[in-house]
């Protein structure tokens, strides 16, 4: 029992955290979100030069081994950025159901593309989906990056299969999303044929460990960046001849924010590890992740805006960014309230 | 105590219907339904001289400057009519709210027969230049400089937040006219034209992708001597006598706009079915009791004729109605789910109810944030000490 | 349309103010509270001296005459010094029953005893209650100040009756209350014979109506109380060096309760001014009233007890009378989510 | 980054379960379950010697002074099996986590041989006079006297809030031993023994009809020479590193009651049905995620060893626990329902559930209300500028 970060995991942290704000500027981020919502070059270099796309994925499926843990400290340093790349769908969603579930054959196929960047997948999934044999119909409305993917994971409830983004039967349609930084598509399918993941079961479950920690772990870099930057904000900013940040109503928002953000962090890293250990807790831990990171993000999201005054609601500064990207996170892969109830099945069984 | 109407005022309220809904249906079928501030601004200009012919504009004004002397429950009738015949809100909100009744109150007789019934008539169009970058919320840093010059005002300095002055005719603002003057001492209260060379407007493109608000720069700006309102120095003393009008019997007309978005979020909740969903209908519940509070509220704070003591129903109604608004804007995604993410087209343009949830947060900042609103209610309502000033 | 109090409605108040300020004093009210909650020479001279015991019963039933909003205004006083008496049960439940569903007979025979104080009832409602013929058999298990009452207003969803307390077959239990002010009594009967209401439906209603809104001005007035006398404290305290007062925070959590409290000043007197009226709004009204203004009461009474700092949980300080009386105020009468609930139907349908 | 246990803690686990197990079967099985502080003190301080004798009492601290160098995991599984074995907490709570450490920190030699085999023998039971009448929490206040008189302290004045004052053996206090000092400065840190004429104590009735806390009264009360920690003047310091030493490992325990009631919640919702009613249902889940944040902050906060930097899971704790706990007597009142308002009995006292809602309303005021920590946390996490002291 030792819960504070390795100095190997420290290193990957600061790792990321530097390369993320050198390169996801807010500048190279505007630019990707007026065109696919993804920084091409920052991609090619987060998963070329810094090797890090491969962390979580096993050494014998071509991954860099670690686990969730490691994944968690990478998405944080992204979402403290805001960075705009199709980590979520394509590194935590696809590849790991496909290292999870995937044959071999289907691990060598398509993870070293995954993770060189060159190939970038979305993930998938219709509850209601359709499956005639491996021929799939079915829809999904909001897939995370789904207009610039090659490659589709495509899961209902107990099945999972891959399907090429540009096979007959298949139809994306880009949407205008709130987040720009990372927009849905619609996805069709109808009577597409879809490659049967070898073990759905496995790497569906792996896909939504690995979701829910991920997303979770970037709301929580991005909620300290919406403290951190507020708190700067706070020193500097006068008014009634006063810096802001010594009104005590003012630090008290910070505060809050703070112990918020303290619980997300224990959360967060909770999940993670007890996924990494197998432990029986971590069923519970992702949901007690996803649903307390996403709230504790949006709250700081909006925090930052009230607490910016004007100029924090304006397209020019970078608060909107941390309030549509929070409100999204709270959104996708199931919402908070949902998440609770899985939490409430657990220890109170189901309601009568 | 009562809140029903005789039956003259609903027959009052009848002939203001079947106005509104005649017109809506004809002349003007175009704009019926329109939400946001800053669409169409050219056809509502036209529709707001049309109130002004019909004497609609501004009817609880006295009838020698363009209104109808009409009643408390009249202007309350009318405001409600008028927001449920979807008829888009006033363009001129500043002018009929803010700039009129500033000018009744302070304004010479000779001002108030230039400005009154051309802003009744929907002719002159106002806006408000009050904030500056680095003073918010904060009046007394006023950095804006007038100076008189040969019998006319030079302006120099820079306002923002001005909310539609790229379609306004006129701007009234707060300059600073005394040399080294400090906080409320030494401030003056000027009326401009905005079309003139010295002016600049630059618009400012906000969190839902509209721009509704502006920067609005002065160079030189020029302003006749006869458009100053009150005496030099007196700025500051104005600005908080209009600040007090602020809550007028507008704000039921504004609540209407409240209806329509809680009605949109009730049908698209039972559309998809989130009206079934207990804690949704909580939600809904409270959002629903909030909003009939609030119209109690106002009509307690509109029916209230004792200026002696603070009115705790007036002192709140800010951060009420802003702090009830950015909660509704979640509620409204909540009930939309991942659907309220998405607009249809190509461009960053959204429907009611997301755009609501966007533009809701500026609810809680402008006109004095939820953090001022609660010092003046702690200070003003519960005779709290002031939050010290600082020097720096 | 004119939503102020008029010059007879004001004089009322100020007349009731001035009778529980000076009478329903803390030591006055702690005798109730270790004896059975009311405070008998204050009752007596509520009713007699003060005649204000008839407000909201009709005259020709022997009352005063006006209505829900002059019983408000009335309920606001008492509640302000959480005044240990049994005029929710005697009054606001149970003569607006026999007011409002007895016959001719069933007024003259019990509404002149219970004006006058000398008789009180308690209201006693369960609505799984069997009735063979008027024959009553059932069980309820908060009766407020029932071990006090000498009559019971007995109602199902559907039937009302008038049952003395010491029928045969009747048990009446007095029971350790958290709000000593008006403890509780589980009220047994076991065949009592029961004195049917002429207009039971009539009876219930109004019953109904005027109790959600007696506690909600109750509700009011209480909270109005734990501002003024915490924003009083603030100006004498010092701590750091500093009146109290002059902390924001402190400043923001005194304005956090102004706010909620002139909501629930708009929402008791809406819901009274409506159902006087018999506007169609009524029915919704007195709900918003009731969970609104409990909620209110309950959130000013906890940061009553919080801002005056460690004397605020001591038994000698008035600040737990006012939480305890807060903490009943919203479980009685049905909880604030059934009554917002009951909203929700209204304007939503039944959920499906 | 770990955090399950090695095969060697699992069975340091087994010992300690076991051996508690069989003590609360056996000759203490009277006390099992107690939840009240004030209940049973004389066989609570039984059983804390029965814990001395064993070498249970203090199993974190030096085997020296009658501890058992444990590591911080076996500290962490002690704490655990102690509250699961259904252990009353312990009546010796401020000699355990403040008293000990801090002459462990700041005693001389002598008085480390005098009191810490004492302490954790369960011989010598502590309580804390920090707070006084009108100083509330704010330590540089202290009024309470000390002055020097033929090589002893007399002391003079009133402290509050003293917790279980009137079943401990010795009371640690501040004291203002420089005449005209103000604040922080010239203040001593004293240990003195309660039972003398000097001393007397007075139970507060709380609101849920207990008496934990009491006023305690000084009357030329006598503290030896050696019984001062540190040296004359150094009270401030010694009170700040006091402090400190509170979210020991002992928070684990603390989180175990917390589970305890959580726990009878739940059974109460399963019983009554509440367990079906989805907004219950995501509070108790709330809960139930709040309390495992608990103990995953504890264990980050206990886990790290870098304290040159602010630790926020330490800063934010306080609070954390104080909020979590108060809303969590709310939910049991909302899960119990009118129910929860009456009391077995013609006694005013109250079971675990109702004395919960009623009790911990002081939660978030003892120790530091929670405005208190937001200060702290934005001033020390955020660098914020502190709240200035005023002059009255």
């Amino acid at each position: 029992m030792h819960f504070v970060l390795t100095e190997e995991q420290a290193m990957i942290g600061e790792t990321a955290r530097a390369f993320f704000a050198e390169n996801a500027t807010s500048e190279r981020t505007r630019a990707a979100m007026a065109a696919d919502g993804i920084d091409a070059a920052l991609w090619s270099a987060f998963c070329h030069e810094l090797g890090l796309s491969g962390i979580g994925i096993p050494e014998s499926a071509g991954g860099a081994g670690l686990g969730l843990v490691e994944l968690a400290i990478i998405a944080e340093a992204a979402g403290a950025q805001v960075a705009a790349l199709p980590m979520l769908g394509s590194l935590a969603l696809s590849a790991q159901a496909i290292a999870a579930g995937g044959s071999a054959e289907q691990q060598a196929a398509h993870l070293p593309g995954l993770l060189s960047g060159e190939t970038i997948a979305a993930y998938v999934h219709d509850a209601g989906l359709a499956a005639d044999g491996d021929t799939l119909t079915g829809e999904a409305g909001f897939v995370a990056h789904g207009a610039s993917a090659q490659l589709l994971v495509v899961t209902s409830n107990t099945g999972a299969w891959i399907v090429p983004a540009d096979a007959p039967g298949v139809t994306v349609t880009a949407l205008t999303t709130m987040d720009q930084t990372r927009p849905y598509a619609r996805v069709t399918l109808a009577g597409a044929a879809g490659e049967p993941l070898a073990d759905a079961a496995a790497g569906i479950a792996a896909a939504h460990r690995a979701g829910f920690v991920t997303v979770a772990a970037e709301a929580l870099g991005g909620a300290q960046a919406c403290l951190d930057r507020t708190a700067s904000y706070a020193k500097e900013r006068v008014q009634f001849g006063r810096a802001i940040g010594s009104f005590q109503a003012y630090k008290h928002r910070l505060a809050d924010m703070m112990i918020e953000i303290e619980q997300a962090r224990s959360a967060v890293y909770w999940a993670a590890c007890a996924a990494d250990e197998g432990s029986d807790e971590a069923a519970l831990a992702v949901h007690a992740a996803k649903s307390f990171a996403a709230d504790t993000y949006f709250m700081c999201a909006g925090n930052m805006i009230q607490l910016h005054g004007g100029i924090g609601f304006t397209w020019e500064h970078d608060s909107h960014l941390f309030f549509k990207r929070a409100r999204a996170i709270q959104s996708m892969l199931g919402s908070g309230n949902w998440h609770r109830e899985q939490v409430a099945t657990m220890i109170l069984g189901e309601a009568a | 105590m009562k809140l029903g109407f005789s039956p003259e005022e609903e027959l009052f309220r009848k002939e203001c219907a079947d106005w509104l809904n005649a017109e809506m249906a004809g002349e003007f079928r175009d704009i019926k339904g329109i939400t946001k501030l800053t669409a169409s601004p050219e056809r509502r200009k036209e529709w707001e001289q049309r109130l002004g012919e019909a004497r609609w504009g501004c009817i609880g004004w006295p009838s020698a400057w363009g209104g109808r002397d009409a009643t408390l429950a009249q202007q309350v009738i009318f405001a409600e009519e008028y927001a449920r015949a979807g008829v888009p809100g006033r363009v001129n909100h500043i002018g009929i709210e803010l700039a009129g009744p500033t000018i009744l109150a302070f304004g010479t007789e000779e001002q108030k027969q230039r400005f009154l019934p051309d802003i009744a008539a929907g002719k002159t169009i106002f806006c408000q230049g009050f904030s500056e970058p680095g003073a918010g919320s904060d009046l007394a840093s006023v950095r804006t400089k007038g100076r008189l010059e040969d019998g006319e005002w030079l302006v120099n300095g820079q306002k923002i937040w001005t909310s539609l002055a790229h379609i306004s005719d006129w701007i009234f603002v707060v300059t600073r006219t005394e040399e080294g003057s400090k906080g409320p001492k030494g401030l003056t209260f000027l009326m401009m034209p905005i079309d003139q060379p010295g002016i600049e407007i630059r618009g400012i493109k906000q969190i839902n992708g509209d721009a509704e608000f502006n920067e609005t720069f002065f160079t030189d700006a020029r302003c006749a001597a006869d458009s100053m309102i009150g005496a030099v120095g007196d700025g500051w003393k104005i600005a908080m006598g209009l600040l007090a009008f602020e809550r007028g019997v507008s704000t039921l007309g504004q609540q209407m706009g409240f209806r329509n978005e809680l009605d949109e979020i009730i049908a698209a909740a039972k559309a998809n079915g989130a009206a079934n969903d207990p804690l949704i209908r909580q939600r809904i519940a409270r959002a629903e009791i909030g909003l009939r509070l609030m119209r109690y509220g106002a009509l307690r704070m509109l029916s209230n004729t004792d200026h002696s003591k603070i009115d705790g129903a007036a002192l709140t109604y800010k951060i009420q109605w802003a702090s009830w608004r950015r909660s509704l804007g979640e509620l409204a995604m909540d009930v939309l789910g991942q659907g309220g993410e998405v607009a249809e087209g190509s461009e960053y343009e959204w429907d009611t109810l997301p755009n609501l949830f966007l533009y809701s947060r500026a609810d809680t900042i402008y006109g004095g944030t939820n953090q001022i609103q609660r010092n003046l209610i702690a200070e003003r309502g519960l005779g709290m000490p002031r939050e010290p000033r600082g020097d720096v």
